[in-house]
């Protein structure tokens, strides 16, 4: 595939489905839940990443849809799949045995060791804004060979600390609940492993387990310092790079088969 | 051989269910939904129902709306794209002074609890929830019914050392067996097999697990027919109770090869849920305003109903429009 | 879309397996079990195998016979009607002085252990056990092995008392994770995915619990052909390695829908396996003798390959004669 | 049906297939092993059980079969049934969650607590006969809700102490391997129920767990004395009476339908 340089003005949240997309390889099985991961991994199976396995936790095994699911559950993403398991068999047991490599989740809140939450803000016993429900958000991220994270750059999402860890980070909760610990110590595999924003590319140390800014989006207009002030905690941008824009047929695919109607893309 | 008489009528539901009871509703949060079945659940009044099934959908938005419920377990409650549980996280965001218990769990927990009941064993170890705050004590949603709720297991999880092999950490699930379980099925023979195509999700096993399983399907079919099917059926009618032939009986939601979500329900839903007073008027219309089902298919009308007909070869209708923001008219006769 | 070419010779498979190595071998005692494969792994000589499926069959006391193993763990090592395992029983009841260890278990637990396996946790709790000398330590088969070799778990179960729910003592089983698992079937497509009928026994699971999978079938089709069958197809390609084309793969087994056990086989063979030297000439002659499968297809001969053909609506031969003392004269050319 | 009486000849093993098929009820479950027990139930199947479930625990799900399945495997015993489940569904599922009513086992050795030998006759860890291995029974016998034993009736097969308890009855090994305990006390329920040898049936006392002859079959000229010299330790036979001889119906369905090559009964 020959990739142009698109012309055509573009959105952040396109962007950011462009930038996901591009983490996934040709190799990888991956493990999506609804709404921006699911976007990002399918233009990736239709432009990079041909071979790509796409999993959907309720019953989607390796599936190349062609219209937008709705849902992980949706008709339209068993459609031509050749095996029909059931969330026993996709997190039960592909994922829980370490079949899959890259997990990708959406979420409210993110802190710098890429702690997730995605079940409510405020306190959880007395919630400000309940949410749905955090689906396999979990499950994926304390099995996946490696976590990425969709999220919208805003600093009340990009806390100093989640009101309530969904999915562990690098640094997470003690079992007694009181403190933090790094995953490892656990006996957690994988982490997570990039966050995808609204402004850039955020990575983490292998180390320290800490956040940082990886690259950004230059050409529309990002810089390092608004990602700073759109950041709640202190952020390292020394490494950053810009990233390049969306090619031709990334935006292409992404306008015209992942998503026509607009339907998660909102056009 | 059919050896006994399984078919009820939809009338007939709210008899099996006692308030208190764990109900399972199968599907998968937009699809599959057994929402005949609970829609007659509601109109009989029923109180105190404690949700179970792993995910729950629009089926568990409405009877939190429609004041059935004080009890959820389950890892998402929602309605995917089309919108929020305005209805479910009411009783979160701002209770209203009635009993009301939600536990959190995960896709896999919610599996492997419902899988640990079909085994008839007590609990079943799992690798995920470690580092995470859905086993943190504090936010143990049923910590005040622990010990004192029989339907309820003493304790949320039990980490353990692995004993056999690398000694790593496992967290000890418990068992789900839910005392009744609803699904909706696109076949199911005279003997009470389920023929069901495009994702059975959980349902073969919650129908294992729970005291009480009821399969509603489009069709019921002859044993010779079913038995055509006999490497894809699903579940076996030994655990089966009762059944019971309803058309459209997963309205709203997709029914794989039959139809696909109503996009008009689901707006019209989601606007009259975020409010108290138009939820009631919703509710007045839609739940008991209809005789039966029958007519409240009628009040849908035969061209919406047309217009959700799924391709047979595709298993949902790919001229769907789906921006609920965009949706056209509501088709009308 | 196909990812990757998958298919491999028969003579590649000893390419996969190590001396010491766990080996499933997919199907049910006397029925669709990996008979070819396991041929070519007798004659390349292999030692020291670790048999693991449960339950196992004619391959496995032809492993036996053939002196290629050197522990066995399972719930069962027979031909069923056909008669006893003689070779397999001669390790045991002979001892020759080689090591050889066994160790017994039960159609469930065994299942169980292959099912943790392929859930890729480390134990799961059973209700059974309790009660039996399958759990007497003075008993355990494996015991000398315990903490030395890295393929035994450390202890064989463990009990347990119940933390959630009624307290009753539960056993503890730990996981099994095969090395290799084989596994023959009806047809397997060119991306992996396998279409078994007529019972899949425990082969999914072993599929996914094992390190290298690899499965032959009667006929490997085209993603196209196996697209057909979505909904009843038994494992996914993910899991399977690699696949080879070998028809009458599961010989002298039987195949549903294909073919039916092949009674002379097992009537010749167990005369032969209750004599160590009448044992060495029959393997002399039938698995060393032929240059390839092909030729020991010839070597029985299409007339006695064709009496085995199955009824294609029932699964099996319903004309079958199957008393081995009153079989008429072996189909000869 | 009407029941005529058999004026024919008729084999101790005839005897014993249609006394152990009398026991099964039209409502049960039942859950088999090869041999005898298969062809007593499927003889009730064909007889005054037709609405009876049968199950086998490698696949065969509610079955019915036209002809005698070798195996539990067997494609005969698949044919027709609508649903096609593993030994992890069959066993691990429908039998540990408490479906099965009825479990049906063969045996080597039985004792007077109904503990049941299938594994190996001699020190288990130096045998002088090694069996094929006990499959399900220790399943069976350990979560059926009630289990019934076929064996014929020798001295050296009723014994006072068997070599090795595959099957635990109702006075069983505790967990450390040396002495017996009551199977409640271990939490088992269900429990041997009958013996039917090749002279009678068995039957146990439901507070001390022991076994005593129930009946015996009279029409052959087996007498209660007989009994007692067969069986290797004291047996109660004081409530004993004869078994009717097989009904016409009853023996021609065996020898027509069930086994007519009599694969099992070897006629």
């Amino acid at each position: 595939m020959k990739k142009q340089i698109v012309e055509l003005g573009y959105s952040n949240l396109e962007m950011m489905a462009v930038a996901a997309s591009r983490i996934l390889e040709n190799d990888d099985t991956v493990l999506v839940g609804t709404g921006l991961p699911l976007v990002s991994a399918i233009l990736a199976k239709k432009t990079h990443a041909k071979e790509m396995t796409i999993l959907m936790e309720a019953v989607a095994f390796d599936c190349d849809p062609d219209a937008l699911p709705f849902c992980v559950a949706d008709p339209r993403a068993v459609y031509k799949t050749v095996w029909r398991p059931t969330a026993m068999e996709v997190m039960g047991q592909f994922l829980q045995r370490g079949k899959v490599d890259v997990g990708f989740l959406g979420g409210a809140q993110v802190d710098r060791y890429g702690n997730l939450n995605s079940t409510c803000i405020g306190d959880y016993n007395r919630p400000k804004r309940r949410m749905e429900g955090s689906g396999g958000a979990n499950d994926i991220a304390s099995l996946a060979g490696k976590t990425v994270i969709t999220i919208a750059h805003e600093r009340k999402r990009f806390v100093e600390e989640v009101d309530y860890i969904t999915s562990p980070g690098w640094r997470c909760r003690t079992p007694d609940g009181t403190g933090l610990v790094h995953r490892r110590e656990l006996g957690l595999n994988g982490g997570p492993y990039a966050v995808v924003s609204t402004m850039g590319v955020l990575k983490f140390d292998r180390t320290s387990g800490e956040i940082y800014l990886h690259s950004y989006y230059e050409d529309l207009g990002i810089t390092r310092e608004q990602v700073c002030e759109a950041t709640g905690f202190a952020l390292d941008t020394s490494k950053a790079s810009p990233v390049g824009p969306p090619f031709k047929e990334e935006l292409e695919a992404l306008r015209t088969v992942v998503d026509p109607e607009g339907i998660f893309m909102k056009y | 051989m059919v050896k006994k008489n399984k078919v009820i009528a939809l009338k007939d539901i709210p008899g099996f269910v006692r308030e208190g009871d764990r109900l399972w509703t199968g599907g998968w949060t937009v699809v599959r939904k057994p929402m005949a079945m609970v829609w007659e659940l509601i109109r009989s009044g029923k109180k105190k129902l404690h949700l179970v099934a792993n995910p729950g959908g629009p089926e568990f938005d409405l009877m939190a709306g429609c004041d059935c419920i004080s009890k959820t377990e389950t890892n998402y409650i929602g309605h995917e794209v089309f919108g929020h549980p305005y209805n479910w996280r009411r009783k979160l965001d701002e209770p209203d002074g009635e009993e009301f218990y939600h536990d959190d769990w995960t896709v896999k927990t919610g599996a492997l609890r419902i899988v640990a009941g079909s085994m008839g064993i007590p609990f079943i170890p799992s690798k995920s929830l470690l580092g995470s705050d859905i086993i943190n004590p504090e936010y143990d949603g049923f910590k005040e019914l622990r010990g004192k709720d029989k339907k309820v297991p003493r304790r949320k999880v039990k980490l353990m050392d692995d004993p056999f092999w690398d000694g790593d950490t496992v967290v000890l699930l418990p068992a789900l067996n839910p005392d009744v379980c609803l699904i909706h099925a696109q076949k199911v023979g005279e003997d009470g097999t389920v023929l069901i195509t495009g994702g059975t999700f959980l349902d073969y096993y919650a129908a294992l697990a729970s005291e009480v399983t009821i399969v509603s399907a489009e069709k019921i079919v002859s044993r010779e027919e079913i038995e055509k099917t006999a490497e894809m059926n699903k579940i076996p009618g030994m655990v089966v109770d009762a059944i019971l032939e309803v058309p459209y009986g997963a309205h709203p939601t997709a029914l794989h090869n039959y139809y696909d979500n109503d996009p008009w329900w689901f707006r019209d839903y989601l606007e009259a849920s975020k409010d108290v007073q138009k939820m009631r008027e919703w509710s007045k219309k839609w739940v008991h305003g209809p005789k039966d089902y029958r007519e409240y298919l009628e009040l849908l009308g035969k061209k919406r109903l047309k217009k959700l007909c799924a391709d047979g070869q595709k298993g949902y209708n790919p001229e769907m429009k789906r921006r609920l923001d965009r949706l056209e008219e509501v088709p009308s006769e």
